[in-house]
């Protein structure tokens, strides 16, 4: 089949939970639209996390936000591809059906867990919303629930908080109450974009934490989207990396890290300060070019120092090595 | 350490006033900074670790009397800081600066990078007429950025290429010491490391002083020879890197190296769930600030607020275990 | 060191952009252009004397001759209307260009110190807010008497509390801002920080709501006329049109509804900039 | 039960007691409260007309010095306030003739004493013989009867809590809203068929006019206005009744101050003045060119007096000769008040084709009435109608004594004092034929100094549905309204 | 709360100082006197200077000032001096009128301004954008004198749905409700462009807020993302407007007031100002000075309401 059926290493075969096939994400700027994910493919299973990173506008929230069908009205669109969710096809699918799937079997939780909340709804009924919604449960019973599902991501004193509103939690308990929320209707896939770039290291870790904990206990099938390969390498099974618009390298973590083989993945992970280790930072030369100004072929090339002649046409992404999971689309570290 | 150092601050403090509540608003005390000395030596970078609302930028703020203090000292090569009158304070603005963490909101986005600056030379008398534009080429110069800079405005560079600006108008007086609040926490990774290589560059060539305030441990390791570790408006450890996290001697500090997540699958931070919500500064725990979140609290811990003790050469912390 | 070039600017003034593909601001301002031009142009495109009177047409519906009919005095309401915006147009521009500049440095000074200054400012801009604005002007009027210059007054004085607040809250806000605080650490003077720095950075804003306020004075004009209290005739003002017309409403209609629709039009115009303007400063707006 | 219902043009009610009331909306009402020695006749606006009211008959002495009248027995005050007697008479022309206590204390200035004969006998003692002592007994200001013990007992308040013995009774004033008068049972004339009058105040006149059409109103005050005459005669069930007396608009022109000192310049504007135009501006239905410079129909007014005509060659001439060749400017004060701003406005045109440019500086109306009695204006716009004998007239408006900035000041903006001594002598003079000579005189001397300008005399304008009655012809209404008497009736 | 509402009045008592003296000096420095009022224009210039002895207007402005505010101090708002009845009568006369036009109104400006805002907002520069635009403007370019005859015109002559004169049936509150929906309606548009406006704006801005990208993640239908979650959110604005309009309309009322013959403080402040009834006109200035403190007190204390970030520390 598909590229995204092929990264597959979880031996037992459970069906994955989410499937992204050949996605193209559309971008409008003035009147001409442009790729701004360009063709990506992976899939993720239950209990599986896949981290998506990549630095600041490669295109990781449009593609979470092309999973939800979230897109910005009249700026972007999908335009190629096929996303699966739990056996249904999103991009077939109808308005009133995409509605029927966000929240109930796919959640998603944001970066900003000081935005993200309603400021004027509380706590518990924002909680307990989409349980009324998908399940139709009485405001009582959805109530109930939320008091669990706060319990669940150990809010503090959870039954007394139901009435609570944002301002008064922090913002770390306000990414647990995001949790909560995206989690209510026992989601089968779960997107969490940069859930923990606001916080403190702390506070970071007690999330991601929480994440992992409540992820293996549902089965859920976890995309982590985060620029912040410590996070990946703590958390994730798997991780795919992105730059301009397009997967550059995908594979378990631990072949990841121990064999980065895109020229921007290595450049990334030395341009990291540690806190031990004293390796000299590396910082990347350049910017990621503008939407309206990528290369055609690779989009990296404009910063690499491998670049040749061939990089003016986009590479595949081929395994590495003799590791069918570790994939990289680079002419320069192609298998010969 | 230098015998004299450039910047002594001593037992800073400060409350902030808030008034909230509805519909009879309340006032509240915020104890940003409550007793926080340290000193900077000339050309020492000194990182300022904490969680956010600890008063980190307090400190900067209250130091560059861009708030006023409510107590304490802060001596800058010898001169009383908080005692300035106008026109000394005029000159140790020269000497003093500042870069802030959100390069989007600390420019003028009406500015031309000329006027961003140029006015600061102009204001000071540096530079005037036909002499300011060399000289603000100069400053991007030295921060890496093409002469054709200048007749941009600000929304017209990147975020790393902002913060270069912000730099460089902080050197365009040609300071001793800076005050960088956060200047690469709205950064990605590849352009923070272009930054922290600048500002590591600056500092050796012109012998520089950085208060560098992060919450990131691996940049703060990276930039700085000391650090502060500030928990709740206190400092509750100092010492030079790479000890401090090496070994570190207060619990919150080690906490915060076990959050710390490494890029290395081998190494990953067992993301064990701590207990505990950081407190609120309006009514802080009392005693040790940190003992509700400490795990080997003892009664002591919660009664009395340990002092900072010299526990290695060189290195301190107010823990009453520490040893 | 690596010294990348600064990225040639994406999608160039965004703000500009975003405000001129909605369409309404440019509506807007042409709206307001033709108004201000058919004003400056009246004395040669009135097709008569504003102020000639025949008795043989008083009140005489619209027609050929008089395309908007005629007044109690035989005058052409055309050319009344023509003449009128001259008057209208400049009260509303300088009493609110009066009001915004009065109203945006007391407002700046104010929310930028704070302190007694501050609360001094926001108790008397509450006594100023505490009389009903038409009977401040009707106040006003009476105790200035009824003159182009004093209308404009009346007028700017009941923009000025208005002003004062939005730009206090406005500099309030700036005041947050770390480019403020950069300024201050750069050891800038407070006149310099206030006029060169936080003014440009909330200007956009002020000009959105002077915009409205444009409107808002133009019709209290005519609310001011219908007291009596306007410029003294003949010279014409929508407002006096539409107070005239009022007299003679049931046997001549057209008296008051032609003014009131070139009062309409140039509010319509006025909205459209104000939330082009607004939409194009918002910069999460879409597209 | 039948309510009348009269809509008014104005805010409120200015005053309600007699001796105070002078506007245009205190007039008709306080003619349905009050009662006087004699009354004009319902429907009439002539001094020529009177006819018995609270006196049955009267008496003067040879020499025209001492009147005696005899009262009607068995007149009751509104509520409680008791009969009618001579004292309540005594005390009512005493309190008229008081300038504390009236407005109208001038006309009484010839009075040398009032007294009660007996409970129904009044005797009045004249100082010199006055032309119109019927005039002011009549039931038209001064001359209203108050309750002497209600006066008394009310105090200050008696101005919103009259008692009279008219038809109907004050029950109710609601300020800025409504007065509500009930029919007077006891009415001495008999029991009023009418049994409450709502009097509603309606400054908007596109207000006042759709509620009469809906039928809200039965009675209204009409625009002084063409138009507004042809539009409600073309409805149906609705009469429309132009009537006496008239105002007369004069340009009083200030002779103390440039440009208006120098007669040729006031000549000019005479000159330059078409009353026709402005008749014909105002419409014929309503508007009267003038005769003189006191309004028509007055006893007194020369009917034929010398009018300057419209000639705008020889105003611009006159404009040259005094100096003016290119125009002069003239600065006056006006009142906001529509009626009156439009009028002028006619004026301003029509002065404006001989060159002379009336700067009018718009003021409101109380600011106005108090900036031109401090002389502050350059000529004055005014229109009036005053008790109608000449004399008052002539007095309040061309008297030297009468001069603005004088204590004894009323309206004379001109000052003007080329007829005083005409005008003195013609209101002791004892024989009519001479005393009309006087006025004619003293009339032909303002005229030809041109103290004023007249512009034109305005009727009263009112209309009522058809199934309203007044019970008598409305061709005058001295009272500035109609009166509502016993006989009134609404079907 | 109690306790909040009380410390506000005392807060507001300099304010009402300031006007009540700006209102002193104010009509003190207005040419004319209330002697023409209560006297007539016969009454000669002697009759006029006995008046003002009388009524103590002759005396140093600096005394007649002291015994204004002795007497105000007393809590006692005098008598008016062209009718000499109690000042108090006559505002608590006029004063149900008053609220019940201000509040009638504010209803109707709110009622028809919001749904067009959120209707405009929704679609954005498509047509119902336009309309609800344009319409709402229509109602404040037609000074509130025309529009009040035109509606009088079309649905009390016309339709004789209601009637011509607002205050002919007090007693009947039927009848009352009546009378007031044509005043209420032409009062309120002066609101309704400013509320759209208001609404518009803030909608567009909660629309584009990442808690509504939140609540359409979590499945829920548009129509409830929009009225649940982000128009909640701009009810804050909304009270602003509509606790400002509050005293607008006060203030702006008198036309309505006259041209549909509604007694209320706005026409009696007129009256005043044009008699010169100095007392009356400052008694109505502290009832109607009053009345906007009152307005922000109350808009303040709906914040709380509306909002819980405001309600809790
Ligand atoms: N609403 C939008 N309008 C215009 N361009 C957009 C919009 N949203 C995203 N883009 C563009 O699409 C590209 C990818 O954006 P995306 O938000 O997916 O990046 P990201 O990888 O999530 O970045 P970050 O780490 O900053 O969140 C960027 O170039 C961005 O400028
Ligand atoms: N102007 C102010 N008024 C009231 N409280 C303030 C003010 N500025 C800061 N605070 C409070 O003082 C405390 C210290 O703030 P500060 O900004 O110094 O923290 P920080 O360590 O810099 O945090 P962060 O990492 O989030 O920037 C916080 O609790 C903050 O809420
Ligand atoms: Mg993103
Ligand atoms: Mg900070």
């Amino acid at each position: 089949m598909t590229a995204a059926l092929r990264d597959d290493f979880i031996p037992d075969a459970e069906p994955p939970a989410l499937v992204v096939d050949e996605l193209t994400t559309q971008i409008r700027v003035g009147r001409t639209w442009y790729d701004a994910v360009r063709g990506i493919s992976f899939a993720v299973r239950p209990r599986e996390t896949l981290a998506l990173v990549g630095e600041s506008g490669c295109g990781k929230s449009l593609t979470a936000l092309s999973v939800m069908g979230l897109l910005p009205a009249g700026v972007g669109r999908v335009s190629g591809g096929r996303i699966v969710v739990d056996g249904v096809d999103m991009t077939a699918a109808d308005e009133p059906t995409r509605e029927s799937m966000r929240g109930d079997r796919i959640g998603m939780i944001f970066q900003e867990p000081m935005t993200s909340l309603n400021p004027v709804l509380p706590i518990g009924f924002q909680v307990a919303e989409s349980l009324i919604q998908h399940r139709g449960l009485s405001k009582k019973a959805a109530l109930n629930r939320a008091r669990e599902l706060l319990e669940l991501v150990r809010v503090p004193a959870a039954a007394s908080r139901l009435d609570a509103y944002p301002h008064q939690f922090s913002g770390g308990m306000r990414q647990r109450v995001m949790i909560a929320l995206a989690l209510a209707c026992d989601p089968k896939v779960l997107i969490a974009d940069e859930p923990t770039t606001a916080l403190d290291v702390t506070i970071q870790a007690q999330v991601l934490a929480l994440m992992a904990d409540v992820q293996k206990r549902e089965g859920l099938a976890l995309l982590l989207i985060t620029h912040n390969l410590g996070v990946v390498a703590s958390v994730a099974d798997r991780v795919m990396v992105m730059y301009g618009g397009d997967v550059v390298e995908s594979g378990p973590v631990r072949a990841f890290f121990a064999r980065p083989s895109h020229p921007y993945s290595e450049a990334l992970l030395a341009a990291m300060p540690r806190i031990d280790g004293d390796t000299p930072l590396q910082p990347i030369a350049g910017q990621v070019p503008t939407l309206t100004q990528m290369p055609t072929g690779c989009r990296f090339a404009t910063r690499c120092a491998l670049r040749h002649d061939r990089c003016a046409e986009l590479p595949p992404l081929t395994p590495v090595g003799d590791d069918p999971n570790h994939l990289v689309r680079c002419w320069a570290r192609m298998s010969p | 350490m230098t015998a004299t150092p450039l910047l002594d601050i001593r037992d800073l403090r400060k409350i902030y006033k808030t008034r909230r509540g509805w519909p009879i608003p309340k006032t509240a005390l915020v104890r940003a900074l409550d007793g926080v000395s340290f000193t900077v030596g000339r050309g020492e970078a000194l990182g300022v670790v904490g969680e956010s609302g600890c008063g980190k930028s307090t400190v900067a703020r209250v130091a560059l009397r861009l708030q006023e203090a409510d107590g304490g000292a802060v001596q800058f090569d010898g001169t009383d800081v908080l005692a300035a009158g106008k026109t000394d304070l005029r000159t140790l603005r020269r000497r003093m600066q500042m870069v802030f963490q959100d390069p989007a909101s600390s420019l003028d986005g009406r500015q031309r990078i000329i006027d961003a600056l140029g006015e600061p030379l102009r204001v000071h008398g540096i530079a005037s007429g036909a002499a300011v534009k060399p000289a603000v080429v100069r400053l991007l110069d030295e921060v890496g950025l093409p002469p054709s800079a200048v007749d941009r405005y600000p929304h017209e560079f990147s975020g790393g290429q902002r913060q270069r600006i912000g730099i460089a108008r902080a050197l365009a007086l040609g300071p001793d010491l800076i005050f960088a609040d956060e200047p690469v926490s709205a950064l990605d990774v590849s352009v923070q490391a272009q930054i922290l290589k600048l500002l590591e560059t600056l500092r050796r060539e012109r012998n520089l002083a950085f208060v560098f305030i992060s919450h990131d441990l691996g940049v703060v390791r990276y930039f700085c020879q000391r650090v502060v570790v500030m928990y709740l408006g206190r400092v509750v450890e100092t010492g030079p890197v790479p000890e401090i996290f090496v070994d570190p001697l207060h619990p919150y500090t080690r906490l915060l190296k076990l959050s710390s997540p490494e890029p290395d699958p081998a190494r990953a931070v067992a993301m064990a769930f701590q207990e505990g919500e950081p407190p609120s500064p309006v009514d802080p725990p009392s005693g040790c600030h940190f003992h509700p979140r400490c795990p080997i609290a003892v009664d002591r811990c919660r009664t009395e607020a340990p002092a900072l003790r010299e526990l290695r050469t060189g290195r301190h912390a107010a823990c009453h275990l520490a040893t | 060191m690596s010294a990348p070039a600064p990225t040639a600017a994406a999608p160039r003034s965004s703000a500009f952009g975003r405000a001129t593909r909605s369409g309404g601001l440019a509506l807007g301002v042409l709206i307001v252009v033709a108004s201000i031009a058919a004003a400056v142009a009246a004395p040669w495109i009135a097709p008569f004397d504003p102020n000639a009177q025949d008795v043989l047409l008083v009140l005489s519906p619209p027609d050929t001759v008089h395309p908007l009919g005629t007044d109690a005095f035989g005058r052409d309401v055309l050319s009344r209307i023509l003449w009128g915006a001259r008057i209208s147009l400049y009260v509303g521009f300088v009493a609110t260009l009066a009001g915004v500049v009065i109203g945006t440095v007391i407002g700046v000074v104010s929310g930028y110190y704070g302190g007694l200054v501050d609360r001094l400012v926001v108790a008397a801009t509450d006594v100023l807010l505490s009389f009903p604005q038409l009977i401040m002007g009707l106040l006003l009027v009476a105790v200035l008497g009824a003159s182009l210059t004093n209308l404009i007054i009346a007028i700017a004085v009941t923009a000025v509390p208005a002003f004062i607040r939005m730009a206090r809250g406005s500099t309030m806000a700036m005041r947050e801002r770390d480019f403020v605080d950069a300024c201050r650490a750069l050891g800038y003077s407070d006149m310099r920080i206030m006029f060169l720095h936080v003014l440009p950075n909330i200007l956009d804003e002020l000009v959105v709501m002077a915009s409205l306020w444009l409107a808002t004075a133009i019709r209290t004009e005519s609310t001011l006329a219908f007291i009596g209290l306007s410029v003294p005739p003949p010279t014409s003002t929508w407002g006096g049109i539409v107070r005239e017309g009022f007299d003679n409403l049931l046997d001549a209609p057209w008296m008051s509804i032609f003014p009131s629709l070139a009062i309409l039009a140039v509010m319509i115009g006025l909205n459209l900039i104000g939330d082009g303007l607004r939409d194009a400063t918002d910069p999460r707006s879409p597209q | 039960e039948s309510v009348l219902t009269v809509g008014m043009a104005a805010a409120d009610i200015g005053q309600l007691d007699p001796h105070r009331a002078t506007t245009t909306q205190d007039k008709p009402v306080v003619s349905w409260m009050f009662n006087g020695l004699v009354r004009f006749k319902p429907g009439s606006s002539s001094l020529e007309e009177l006819e018995p009211d609270l006196a049955e008959s009267w008496d003067k002495s040879a020499d025209g010095l001492t009147w005696t009248f005899k009262l009607r027995k068995g007149v009751k005050f509104h509520g409680d306030w008791g009969e009618m007697t001579a004292d309540d008479v005594v005390y009512s022309l005493k309190r008229a003739a008081d300038s504390k206590t009236s407005s109208f204390a001038s006309d009484y200035a010839a009075v040398a004493a009032i007294e009660a004969v007996d409970p129904s006998t009044v005797k009045i003692v004249l100082k010199q013989p006055i032309p119109a002592l019927l005039g002011i007994v009549a039931n038209y200001h001064g001359g209203n009867i108050v309750s002497k013990k209600a006066a008394e007992a009310i105090g200050p308040d008696f101005k919103t809590k009259p008692v009279g013995t008219g038809p109907f009774a004050l029950v109710e004033y609601k300020s800025n809203e409504s007065l509500t008068f009930v029919a007077n049972k006891a009415y001495f004339r008999g029991a009023p068929k009418i049994d409450k009058i709502v009097y509603r105040f309606i400054p908007a006149d596109a207000s006042r006019d759709l509620a009469f059409t809906s039928g809200e109103l039965d009675v209204v005050y009409g625009r002084q206005d063409q138009r507004w005459v042809e539009r409600f005669k073309k409805e149906p069930n609705v009469v429309v009744e132009v009537v006496q007396p008239s105002e007369l608009s004069l340009f009083h022109l200030n002779r103390a101050m440039k440009p208006l000192d120098d007669l040729r310049v006031r000549q000019a504007i005479a000159y330059a003045v078409d009353s026709k135009q402005m008749v014909a501006f105002k419409g014929a239905a309503t508007a009267l060119p003038p005769v003189s410079v006191i309004p028509t129909g007055y006893l007194g007014t020369d009917e034929k007096a010398k009018l300057y005509p419209f000639d705008p060659a020889k105003a611009k001439a006159l404009l040259a000769e005094a100096g003016y060749p290119n125009g002069v400017a003239i600065k006056v004060l006006q009142t906001s008040l529509p009626t009156m701003l439009n009028s002028m406005q006619i004026l301003q045109a029509q002065l404006k084709t001989v060159g002379i440019d009336l700067q009018m500086e718009v003021v409101d109306h109380q600011s106005w009435h108090a900036q031109i009695r401090k002389d502050l204006s350059g000529a004055n716009y005014y229109s009036a109608a005053r008790f109608p004998v000449a004399d008052v007239y002539l007095k309040q408006f061309f008297h030297s004594s009468a001069t603005v900035l004088k204590p004894t000041a009323v309206t004379n903006f001109s000052h003007c004092d080329v007829a005083d001594k005409e005008i003195d002598e013609a209101s002791v003079a004892v024989d009519p034929v001479k005393q009309k000579e006087l006025w004619y005189i003293a009339q032909k001397k303002i005229i030809e100094d041109v103290c004023a300008v007249p512009l034109f005399e305005q009727l009263q304008v009112w209309a009522r549905h058809t199934n309203v009655d007044y019970g008598y012809q409305f061709k005058g209404a001295i009272h500035l309204g109609p009166v509502i008497t016993e006989a009134t009736t609404k079907k | 709360m109690l306790r909040f509402v009380i410390k506000r009045l005392i807060l507001a008592i300099p304010t009402l100082w300031a006007v009540l003296t700006t209102v002193f000096v104010l009509v003190r420095v207005v040419p004319g006197d209330p002697t023409i009022a209560i006297l007539g224009d016969q009454a000669s210039e002697g009759a006029r200077a006995e008046l003002r002895d009388k009524l103590g207007l002759s005396k140093p402005i600096l005394a007649q000032y002291v015994d204004f505010m002795s007497q105000i101090l007393t809590g006692d708002l005098g008598r008016s001096l062209s009718t000499n009845r109690p000042i108090a009568d006559d505002v608590l006369a006029v004063l149900p009128y008053t609220i019940e036009l201000t509040l009638a109104a504010l209803v109707v400006g709110t009622v028809l301004g919001v749904p067009l805002g959120v209707l405009a907002a929704k679609n954005r520069n498509g047509f119902a954008d336009w309309f609800a635009r344009i319409f709402s403007l229509a109602g404040v370019s037609f000074p509130a004198f025309v529009s009040g005859i035109l509606l009088l015109l079309v649905f009390a002559v016309e339709l004789r749905w209601f009637p011509v004169i607002s205050s002919a049936n007090a007693a009947d509150p039927v009848e009352r409700l009546r009378a007031l929906v044509l005043p209420a309606l032409n009062l309120g548009l002066l609101m309704v462009a400013y509320v759209t406006r208001v609404t518009r704006s803030g909608m567009l801005k909660a629309l584009s807020e990442d808690y509504v990208r939140t609540a359409r993640a979590k499945g829920l239908p548009y129509r409830t993302v929009v009225w649940r979650h982000a128009f909640r959110n701009v009810l804050v604005p909304i009270v602003t407007v509509v606790g400002l309009y509050l005293g607008v309309l006060i203030g702006n009322a008198v036309l309505t007031e006259i041209v549909f013959n509604r007694p209320g403080i706005g026409k009696l402040i007129v009256t005043a100002l044009n008699q010169r009834d100095y007392s009356l006109l400052q008694g109505l200035m502290v009832v109607s000075a009053f009345a906007i403190v009152l307005a922000n007190i109350l808009t303040d204390l709906t914040y709380g309401l509306v909002d819980p970030r405001v309600k809790t520390q």
